[in-house]
């Protein structure tokens, strides 16, 4: 029981991590979704969404939002799996995939948000 | 199927798991096997609440922790025993402090100690009143830290191998399967408790049922002083719930009807702290003389701790506070607890010297089930946790010695084929009339009323008639549950086989001790005759029923004198 | 007179039975099972000890909720009783359920005082304050009755999970002053069948019946647990 | 018990009710935030066309509801991680019935306020 190599970084710095990006994310998602929905429905169109994207503090903080979500999505989906028998034999790869697809969903938005 | 090991301990109480971690402790090159009918935390020495007896400070001396045990036993304890005993009690209080053990503290950091029946100094250290329980964990897990014990949880011992006058090993249930498993070991020690649900207004948990004492009486082991049976002056009504004597020791009183404490009367200089005897006594001739409360289960006493306040309660007695509200519904912060004398311990036990050695090689017995006699015919209350916690350890390290010099034990194939077909085929498979639950509530009807505090003549003759015709019933019982898996039916059918054997050495033991001595009290007799009866009693097993013997007690400093308090 | 549900199992197949049990006030449901033992069916299986609510044996599903049947009153709950092995245990017979496993990961955790310095032949008074003791008192009255175990979403799926109880019962002697071996205990609660499964479902505390609080012990011990490997990454 | 245990609610507290819809919310949380990045793609297409007309789809009444739904798991995760974010750091464990009843008010009002102001802004 519980033999594999203990004392493993990755589940102190997710678990702090986990809890940090969540309390970050109350703020940031909160002002994401006034900016959207509260105002008008006309922060959505094309031509608002482009102009606020080519705004510099608009950029940083949707950079970050993006990072901070997409982190806490796909750690929080590799918590899920990990309460799994299935999940804890087969922890490394779990541990790569989510991570990998947090990287991915993060690059890819940032891909988006770069060529706008 | 056949296992072996160099020790193998019955029983995972207090005294078990203390000679499993003695006799590791003496060297880790012994294999120990330690077996129980339930896990080892699931023990009756968790219900032990008030404290645990040792002399750690200024002020008091081993004499007088020997001189209160002897005068409490009504001088049938073997003093050489008590000095070596009361010697050996603080060791042990810091062995568990340094296991973890949460004692509960003094401002300055030290272990608290609180005043106890019978004692003349504040020696009973305890945690809270959960002691029996904190120090059942502590040595649970602390015995975890060894390597070379093996813990057998849920195996119910079902017979004792002897060969040549010396011990082969033990049979037992392995109660998952249903298997009997065979235990080869090269010592053997007994520590399986005391026979409390002889009675059916008991403190005991449901699963101590003498099964140690029985197994080795039927084994040509003699049972010493079985007569002697403790009842503890506040059981909770109606359930019979242990209400600690701590409740006592921390200033509650005792009082009648009239409001008035009567202990006074009885035992003017020590009141509600008087040896358990003693106090029982006193209640239940309140009772009998109309003197008690009256209540929906008949009369009792007031216990109450009003005046201690909620904080103190709280501080210190919070597991009674706890119980009183849960069981009996009442606060004993706000009302007085309702209490009556209750079949609390087994003073006599498997006959042992003071090394825990018994009469046949390599079979030592520890802990409520052996009497080694330091409690005599009166145990004071907070001496047992501390005689299981010593002579534990004795029983543990003097196999350890005997172990790594025995060869190894040898259960034959015939006894393993005679022993399968004894349960499975005798018991198990037989057809019957008799219920073993319905005779086993007859026996504690039978006890309750003729071996209660009082006894004489007529009822306890009435009583070993009784018991005689429930043994020859008994012959005649069908278990209902034919599976092998987590058969409790079977379990308990046997339990109640243990249980008949021992009531009968009780029962006639108690009729040929023509006398009053501590807990044993004959109407018909009401002095102490030391002339006659100053020795302990020894009960050995015949097909026809018990034969008795005689044997002196040891005395080394005190002789006995009129016993007052 | 109330109605004793009960569910049975008898190693193959898996039925309810009902009994009618005559209750009084006061009665407890351990009570009941034992009047349907002694008269009504012999053959149904329970564990039981101390009925006073301290050895941990009867812990079982009552009326859907994990309580000790011996502390239980019948009439509390009405004249319907239902009665089930606790969950995320395997069940060997009627209401008995195997606590092999749970006793290892409780061994597993190394649940004893950690000390180089004492000796079993001179053992010496460690000292203690009252308020050192309070630091950890609760976490000493669990009584491993499995209570905890059987709501924790985590244990019912993974059977590694070390659990409220072990996780309390590490914490109780990381908290202990007396005690040096925290850093041990860090090593095992670490691991992937520990702390970071827990995800406050809080359950725990809720069936509790000794009020032991497993949840927050096992949050103090991933914060602790989680320090330490930070500051020995850091420091490195 | 399986994955069933993560949602048996018979017989349990509400400690285990916020559990179970915390990981619910999670899981919607999570594939809302997959179909998010994909449908942003639209907005590669410079023209807005693309982009305009699935927005168009998104703010419609008969949308709404989805909406809705959706601000009610990101509500109810947010205040109840907070919650737990708090106990994780032991912080207030003593009053954990009191604070998730605080949790569960503040959520409900700020999600039926949220819903309130989408009902008006497609159009009331």
């Amino acid at each position: 029981m519980s033999s594999e190599s203990a004392k493993s970084v990755l589940e102190p710095v997710a678990w702090l991590l986990q809890m940090i990006t969540g309390l970050l994310m109350i703020v940031f998602v909160t002002l994401h979704f006034y900016v959207t929905h509260m105002v008008s429905h006309e922060a959505l169109h094309y031509q608002e969404v482009i102009a606020r994207l080519n705004m510099p503090e608009f950029k940083v903080m949707y950079t970050v939002l993006l990072l901070i979500v997409s982190f806490h999505a796909f750690n929080g989906l590799r918590a899920i799996a990990l309460d799994t028998n299935a999940g804890v034999r087969n922890r490394n790869a779990i541990n790569t995939l989510t991570m990998l697809m947090f990287l991915v969903a993060f690059f890819y938005g940032l891909y988006l948000l770069i060529s706008l | 199927m056949k296992v072996q090991h160099d020790i193998v301990i019955v029983g995972a109480g207090l005294a078990g798991m203390r000679a499993a971690i003695a006799a590791a402790e003496k060297s880790d090159e012994l294999s120990i096997a330690i077996i129980a009918k339930t896990y080892p935390i699931r023990c009756h020495s968790v219900c032990a609440e008030g404290g645990t007896a040792a002399v750690l400070r200024e002020g008091d001396s081993f004499d007088l922790h020997a001189w209160d045990t002897v005068k409490g036993s009504d001088f049938l304890a073997d003093q050489d025993a008590v000095e070596f005993f009361v010697r050996e009690c603080p060791k042990e209080i810091l062995r568990l402090d340094n296991w973890g053990c949460p004692w509960s503290r003094n401002e300055d950091g030290t272990i608290a100690q609180r005043p106890f029946g019978g004692h003349s100094f504040n020696r009973a250290t305890f945690a809270k009143d959960r002691t029996g329980f904190h120090e059942v964990h502590t040595l649970y897990e602390r015995m975890l830290m060894y390597d070379n014990i093996e813990i057998y949880p849920e195996y119910f011992i079902t017979n004792l191998v002897i060969e040549e006058n010396a011990v082969q090993g033990v049979s037992a249930i392995e109660l998952k399967t249903g298997n009997l498993v065979f235990f080869e070991a090269k010592a053997v020690i007994f520590a399986t408790g005391g026979a409390g649900r002889l009675y059916g207004f008991t403190t005991y948990s449901h699963q101590v049922t003498g099964d140690g004492l029985a197994i080795a009486y039927r084994n040509g082991i003699p049972l010493k002083d079985m007569e002697f049976f403790q009842f503890h002056p506040t059981g909770l009504i109606p359930s019979g719930i242990l209400m600690t004597e701590g409740c006592r020791g921390e200033g509650g009183y005792l009082l009648n009807k009239d409001g008035e404490r009567f202990m006074k009367r009885y035992a003017p200089e020590k009141m509600e702290i008087a040896p358990r005897d003693v106090v029982s006594r006193a209640m239940w001739t309140e009772i009998i003389e109309g003197r008690g409360l009256e209540g929906e289960y008949g009369p009792y006493i007031a216990l109450d701790l009003r005046h201690l306040g909620e904080e103190k309660i709280e501080e210190r007695l919070p597991l009674i506070r706890d119980a009183a509200i849960k069981f009996a519904g009442v606060d004993p912060v706000e009302e007085p607890i309702p209490v009556k004398p209750v079949a609390h311990y087994t003073m006599g036990g498997i006959h042992t010297n003071v090394r825990c050695e018994t009469t046949v090689k390599g079979f030592f017995a520890a802990g409520e089930c052996a009497c080694v006699s330091i409690h005599g015919a009166n145990r004071l209350g907070s001496n047992s946790t501390a005689e299981c916690l010593v002579f534990g350890r004795v029983a543990g390290e003097v196999a350890a010695e005997y172990a790594m010099n025995a060869k190894q034990g040898r259960i034959s194939e015939e006894f393993m084929k005679e022993e399968e077909s004894r349960i499975y085929d005798g018991l198990l498979g037989k057809n019957g009339d008799e219920s073993p639950y319905e005779i086993k509530k007859e026996l504690n009807e039978t006890m309750d009323k003729n071996m209660w505090i009082f006894r004489e003549e007529n009822g306890l003759k009435e009583a070993v008639k009784k018991i005689q015709e429930l043994k020859e019933r008994y012959k005649n019982v069908e278990i209902n549950d034919k599976t092998r898996g987590f058969n409790t039916d079977l379990m308990m059918a046997i339990e109640i086989g243990y249980m008949l054997d021992l009531a009968e050495v009780v029962a006639i033991g108690a009729l040929k001790r023509q006398e009053s001595r501590g807990a044993h009290y004959r109407l018909d007799y009401p002095k102490r005759d030391d002339e006659n009866w100053l020795k302990h009693t020894l009960a050995y097993y015949t097909p026809e029923g018990p034969r008795f013997d005689y044997i002196p007690v040891t005395i080394t400093k005190w002789e006995p004198v009129e016993r007052k308090y | 007179m109330a109605e004793f549900k009960i569910r049975r199992f008898d190693g193959k197949k898996s039925f309810w039975q009902t009994f009618e049990v005559p209750a009084k006030k006061g009665m407890t449901v351990l009570e009941g099972l034992y009047y349907i033992k002694e008269n009504l069916d012999s053959s149904l299986a329970f564990r039981a000890s101390c009925r006073m609510g301290i050895c941990g044996s009867c812990a079982m599903k009552i009326n859907g909720k994990p309580r000790l049947a011996c502390e239980t009153q019948i009439l509390f709950l009405g004249d319907k009783i239902t009665v089930e092995p606790l969950d995320n245990f395997r069940v060997i017979k009627d209401l008995i359920t195997d606590f092999e496993g749970f006793f290892a990961k409780h061994k597993a955790v190394k649940p004893y005082l950690i000390r180089e310095d004492v000796k079993y032949e001179e053992p010496k008074e460690l000292l203690q304050t009252p308020e050192e003791l309070n630091e950890y008192y609760v976490f000493t009255l669990c009584i491993k009755c499995g209570a905890c175990y059987s709501v924790c979403p985590a244990a019912a799926t993974l059977d590694g999970y070390l659990g409220p109880a072990a996780m309390a019962a590490a914490y109780r002697f990381c908290a202990d002053s007396r005690d040096k071996g925290n850093e041990e205990r860090y090593e095992i609660a670490s691991s992937s069948n520990g702390v970071w499964r827990c995800h406050l479902a809080m359950e725990c505390s809720e069936v509790c019946p000794k009020n032991v609080e497993p949840a927050k012990a096992v949050q103090m011990l991933r914060r602790k647990t989680a320090f330490s490997i930070l500051k020995s990454i850091l420091r490195w | 018990m399986g994955v069933s245990g993560w949602f048996k609610l018979g017989g349990r507290s509400i400690f285990s009710w916020a559990f179970t819809f915390q990981r619910l919310t999670g899981i919607v949380l999570l594939i809302y935030l997959c179909m998010h990045l994909t449908y942003l793609t639209t907005l590669l297409d410079k023209t807005g066309a693309t982009y305009e007309s699935m927005i168009a789809l998104t703010v419609s009444k008969q949308f709404l509801i989805f909406d809705v739904l959706l601000v009610l798991c990101g509500v109810f995760h947010g205040i109840n991680g907070f919650r737990i974010i708090l106990h994780e750091f032991g912080i207030a464990y003593e009053y954990r019935k009191p604070l998730l009843a605080v949790a569960l008010v503040l959520a409900l009002a700020v999600w039926l306020y949220a819903s309130y102001v989408m009902y008006y802004l497609t159009g009331g």
